[in-house]
């Protein structure tokens, strides 16, 4: 086996022509190529926060009351589409799914590729939209704002979010089936890394949610296009059923974002505290559930939209059963730091800040779940600041940490790790900088979308706005050093962590089909012992 | 025998070409699941709106041509017959059996699309096209316009999932002809077979929702 | 009789799809009954027994993978979640319809 | 109360005290549970850090008990919160009888208030402080949030049908009203001013606005106009409902429901009566939707309104 794999070039350096790459079904290539596009939409969605920050950073603004409306609603749009619902599954998840359950491919390679490709249409479908003059919509196209009043492109827009939605169905799909038939044998479910595990929650989350919202914004651009009825109330429609069906989408998209994280952050605590996950069995079931249970609770937007106080009370009730899941998983993070050996390189600050971050916006959750709270604080800066904890300071620091943590397999090359830590912290200070405030506005009375608000509030402005540059650095910072380590890294070995996982049982990059023969496993995920530093991976090999 | 069939292998992440087209079945399946939320949510709206406005609603559908409707659910039921029964061609080998069934399925559906065709002229005769010529009909308020919206867009959709069945068809004879569908191999049919049995369901349920309730 | 592609004849099929075709006709018919709100209850049973009959049979849904009832019913399932949930709503908000 | 929390928002009504009682205690928890995570997580680096001596043998695996504890124990404390929150909710959203009566409309990008005596604001609301106001709201175009952070009281404002909120202001000063559901480009200057005033400047501040033909009178005009009265007058000869003593009530609907006449019921009623056809009477009035104005409606709400009121209590004594 040894002199095969010397044989064998690996998945970059097979064959490196163009249309190797572009018609490729390796879905290692494939998530690569995912790589180079959402990092191309968080730049785009980074900037428009950018000037965000800098147009509150004072009363009088920057921009044009017109173009912070079109700058807000960019950001909405491209992050929550474009980077946060796909970065984790299509990148980490394609790259790594095969390897973790030892599959030589996904199981429909072409649907991959198709994925991506349509994927990047809606973004051109979007970019036309936003070269064009943008829309002034928020992310949430509330109707009848967005089908008889708002200008700019909005059925261009809706036609971006109705096709992204193939590429998540395509790749949803493609996890679903792989991991349901494609797993080595000996990988029972009780075997499967938890990144597995969230990663095929999250596909039953897009596969069951997306087709909702499709037939939404199809209704919303046929109204827009057509000039006909559907939402408006003057011709009969109700503008509260398309806030019914965008959440009953929007609201497991929240979950969607969270999950792949949270499987990604298990596989980082347990690495670097070098122990079995605490609960195991209590995390997957954890992880299920949510999927299950984040579609009852979507009305939890709406407690002041004007829905019935009946159904009010029913979704608040929901919405607190969907936390106790998520507090088992905080508790059980928490637990596996207990009696570790923990070092705290740049995954792991990551994975730390990740557990801390969800945390707060978690129990600020509990607070906008409570109804007499959520209607002080509905639509103020309070909400922005509880879904940016869980979503940038939640999904986006673990994809940071997973990007870290797998660098070396990747492309057989370390990262600079004191920079990393650096990047890290900074992440963690900048972050927290600039949404802490946000908080404190939100119960002062800040609305949301405001291009303008009262001199008053303009200290804790100034604050998150001076968090939001730091942030900003510690957001390009990893571009620059992961860049520079690409030609000046250090060589990988196959296994630089030490970790059990199928996918590090190979050399760094992995070969084109990833493993010579099938993997048989024999363990469970995390068979590390913290006590003599021994560890087995899931192929059966024990290390001392 | 064809040698395509002589050499064929499972692609490299499959043990065997049965774990692949078993997999492609149930690959099928969940985009099927997908399928069944995408028009579940847009009869969904449609029900909403018809607790809201039940008469006028019912009062707008009995102009909807019933003709048209039953035939059509006749040729889709007719059309997922000629389908199994092409697929059972395929899995015993009876080659001009299976030919014959699939040009059959094709034709169910070209006809279904025409008839399909016709009653929308007759609607545009009855100014009852939304955006186009539509008329207020007494009685009906604003919710009369909103069936028609309705109406068409889901019938729209789904002469729309038709077409791109009748495309897959013709692209399975295409294999055929060329000896890829064999017994050994013949999974790529039965997911084009199931494809074509769902979009029969989707107007199973849409048939009587526009059709039927409230005609009495 | 068998329904396995390999073996099965023509015979099961033409009978189910005679009995579809029935049930059209009995749904059609009792459409224009006086029976209020049993015309659509009957209609909507008629159309449930025709999927089944073709999920089952045409689809061939016992066949293996046996995860294809999981993934069918699945679809099914997560509409009761949008129907049953949005009632709470529109079944007693006091202001709709306008 | 509060004021010396440089980052605590000043709480100007009843329902602002009881929600802000209820955000405190949630705020606590929260502190405690960010807290608890945090030092759990501090201590275990720390004293498990790579290199440090502490023993890492026996360590806790069987893991039922631990979790159903914990998962019982955040499910009680979860429930008490939304047992907690649901009851304040209910009372908030269920607007009893006010003392005063406002109508507002919404619109791009302004606030339009009117009081009963037919009072006409824009931007700027005058309320005694004391008093229970109950607020219905309309919009003439996009979705509008009502909001009132010191008071802590928002509602939607949807196009189509009325909302009513309702506060007990006992602090007299001036407070922000906001919109907080976007609403378009100048979404961030829909803001106005509710000034809260002791009941004599109230009552003061009233007299100064002029002579005003109430809103009742108003909506009485507009009911000739309209030719309402020529069947739900008096004399008329069509059998049409009497209206009345309609407010409050209770009315058997032709399809067998049961609907209390209230605000959003008498305006479903007006522009779109076939929907709504009264137990018993011919479907014979003309649906209106799409020909009056929202200020109408409104206008229309408060005659049918003083119809009942005439009897049961004196809504021009104050």
């Amino acid at each position: 086996m040894s002199i095969a794999t010397d044989v064998e070039p690996s998945f970059l350096e097979s064959e490196n022509t163009l249309a190797s790459w572009l018609f490729t079904k390796d879905h290692k290539r494939i998530a690569l190529l995912f790589f180079a596009s959402i990092t191309f939409f968080f730049f785009i969605g980074g900037f428009a926060a950018t000037l965000i920050r800098l147009h509150l950073a004072n009363p009088e603004g920057l921009l044009q009351p017109a173009m912070y409306n079109r700058m807000f609603t960019m950001h909405g749009i491209v992050m929550v589409w474009f980077f946060l619902i796909p970065s984790i599954p299509t990148t980490l998840g394609n790259f790594f799914i095969p390897m973790m359950i030892g599959a030589h491919d996904l199981a429909f390679p072409r649907v991959n590729l198709g994925s991506w490709y349509v994927f990047n249409l809606s973004g051109l479908v979007l970019l036309y939209a936003l070269i064009m003059g943008g829309i002034d919509t928020g992310w949430t196209f509330y109707t009848p704002l967005s089908t008889n009043y708002a200008s700019g492109y909005v059925f261009a827009a809706a036609m971006a979010v109705f096709v992204n939605g193939f590429s998540s169905i395509m790749t949803a799909l493609n996890f679903v089936v792989t991991i349901h038939r494609l797993r080595a044998p000996g990988m029972t479910w009780m075997r499967l890394p938890l990144f597995v595990w969230g990663i095929y929650a999250v596909s039953l989350v897009m596969l069951t949610a997306t087709p909702v919202l499709a037939m939404d914004t199809m209704l919303l651009a046929v109204e827009r296009f057509l000039g006909v009825g559907m939402f408006d109330p003057t011709r009969g429609g109700d503008p509260i059923l398309w806030q019914h069906m965008f959440w009953f989408y929007s609201h497991p998209a929240v979950y969607i974002m969270i999950l792949p994280a949270m499987g990604m952050v298990s596989e980082l605590i347990t690495c670097y505290a070098r122990r079995p996950i605490f609960g195991y069995a209590g995390m997957t079931m954890a992880m299920m559930a949510i999927a299950i249970v984040s579609f009852f609770v979507w009305a939890h937007h709406m407690f002041v939209a004007g829905i019935s106080v009946y159904s009010a009370i029913v979704f608040s009730l929901l919405t607190f059963f969907v936390a106790v899941p998520s507090a088992i998983k905080v508790f059980n993070w928490t637990v596996s730091l207990h009696k570790g050996v923990i070092s705290l390189d740049a995954p792991m600050l990551y994975a730390l800040g990740f557990v801390l971050l969800f945390t707060i916006g978690g129990v600020t959750g509990l607070m906008v779940a409570t109804l007499a709270v959520d209607v002080p604080v509905h639509d103020t800066y309070f909400v922005i600041a509880h879904f940016h904890y869980i979503m940038v300071g939640g999904t986006v620091s673990a994809f940071f940490g997973g990007l870290h943590y797998w660098w070396p397999k990747m492309t057989g090359r370390h990262y600079p790790e004191l920079w990393a830590r650096f990047a890290a912290i900074l992440t963690f200070v900048g972050f927290n900088l600039t949404f802490f405030p946000q908080f404190i506005l939100g119960y002062l009375g800040m609305p949301r979308r405001y291009y303008t608000y009262p001199a008053e509030w303009q200290p804790w402005n100034l604050l998150s706005s001076a968090g939001a540059s730091i942030l900003a650095v510690a957001y390009v910072l990893p571009l620059v050093y992961l860049g520079w380590s690409l030609l000046y890294g250090r060589r990988a070995e196959g296994n630089p962590w030490r970790a059990t996982g199928l996918e590090w049982q190979t050399p760094s990059p992995p070969p084109k089909h990833n493993f010579e023969t099938t993997p048989v496993v024999t363990t469970s995920p995390y068979a590390y012992n913290p006590e003599d530093g021994s560890y087995v991976t899931q192929d059966g090999t024990a290390y001392a | 025998m064809p040698s395509a069939a002589a050499t064929l292998k499972p692609e490299i992440q499959f043990a065997t070409l049965d774990q692949q087209g078993e997999t492609a079945q149930l690959g099928i399946w969940v985009f099927l699941a997908t399928e069944t939320l995408f028009f579940g949510a847009l009869i969904f709206t449609y029900y909403i709106y018809r607790m809201s406005y039940p008469e006028q609603i019912a009062h707008a559908a009995k102009d909807a041509v019933l003709w048209c409707g039953s035939v059509n659910i006749g040729l889709l039921l007719t059309s997922s017959l000629t389908m199994v029964l092409a697929i059972n061609a395929a899995a015993q080998g009876r080659r001009r059996e299976l030919v014959f069934w699939l040009v059959a399925t094709v034709a169910l559906g070209v006809i279904f699309l025409g008839v399909k065709g016709y009653e929308y002229y007759l609607d545009y005769k009855d100014h009852v096209v939304p955006a186009a010529n539509y008329v207020e009909k007494p009685g009906e308020g604003p919710a009369g316009e909103m069936f028609w919206v309705f109406y068409f867009v889901a019938t729209g959709l789904h002469a729309i999932h038709l077409s791109t069945g009748i495309g897959l068809v013709l692209y399975m004879l295409w294999r055929v002809s060329r000896g890829e569908i064999t017994p050994a191999y013949y999974a790529p049919l039965e997911v084009v077979g199931l494809y074509w049995s769902f979009v029969d369901v989707v107007w199973l349920f849409l048939y009587p929702s526009i059709y039927l309730v409230g005609r009495s | 009789m068998k329904v396995d592609a390999k073996e099965a004849g023509a015979l099961p099929f033409v009978i189910a799809w005679l009995l579809m075709v029935g049930l059209v006709g009995l749904s059609v018919w009792t459409a224009f009954l006086p029976i209020g709100v049993w015309s659509p209850i009957i209609e909507f049973t008629v159309a449930a027994a025709q999927t089944a009959t073709i999920f089952i049979l045409f689809m061939r849904l016992k066949g293996p993978p046996s995860l294809k009832w999981l993934a069918a019913g699945t679809g099914f399932f997560w509409l009761l979640f949008l129907y049953g949930l949005s009632m709470t709503d529109y079944t007693t908000r006091s202001s709709w319809p306008s | 109360m509060y004021r010396w929390v440089p980052f605590w928002p000043n709480t100007a009504s009843l329902q602002g005290v009881v929600v802000n009682n209820l955000f405190i205690a949630e705020l606590a928890l929260c502190v405690l549970i960010v807290g608890s995570v945090l030092a759990m997580m501090a201590t275990f680096v720390i004293r498990y850090r790579r290199g440090s001596a502490a023993s890492r043998g026996e360590l806790v695996h069987k893991t039922w008990h631990w979790e159903i504890v914990w998962t019982v124990g955040t499910l009680v404390a979860f429930l008490v919160l939304f047992g907690w929150g649901a009851g304040i909710y209910v009372w908030l959203y269920q607007a009893p009888k006010g003392d005063i009566e406002i109508y507002a409309v919404a619109k791009q990008w302004m606030w339009k208030f009117q009081h009963p005596g037919g009072q006409g604001e824009i931007d700027t609301l005058h309320v005694p402080v004391g008093k229970t106001i109950r607020v219905v709201l309309a919009s003439q175009d996009v979705i509008h949030s009502f909001y009132i952070p010191e008071f802590r009281i928002k509602h939607d404002v949807v196009p189509g049908t009325n909302q009513v909120v309702w506060f007990t202001p006992d602090k007299p000063g001036t407070y922000r009203i906001e919109c907080t559901q976007f609403c378009g480009v100048q979404h961030a200057t829909m803001i106005g001013n509710v000034f809260v005033m002791p009941q004599a400047a109230y009552a003061q501040w009233l007299a100064n606005q002029g002579e005003n033909e109430s809103l009742a009178q108003q909506g009485e005009a507009l009911f000739r106009t309209y030719g309402c009265s020529g069947c739900h007058g008096a004399n008329s000869t069509v059998h049409a409902p009497s209206l009345d003593g309609l407010y409050g009530s209770l009315v058997h609907l032709q399809d067998g429901s049961v609907r209390r006449a209230d605000e959003a019921y008498i305006r479903d009623c007006i522009l779109t009566p076939r929907s709504f056809t009264v137990a018993g009477y011919p479907p014979v009035m003309p649906d209106f939707s799409g020909q009056i104005s929202e200020g109408d409606v409104m206008k229309l709400i408060a005659y049918i309104q003083s119809l009942s009121s005439r009897n049961t209590r004196n809504v021009d004594s104050h």
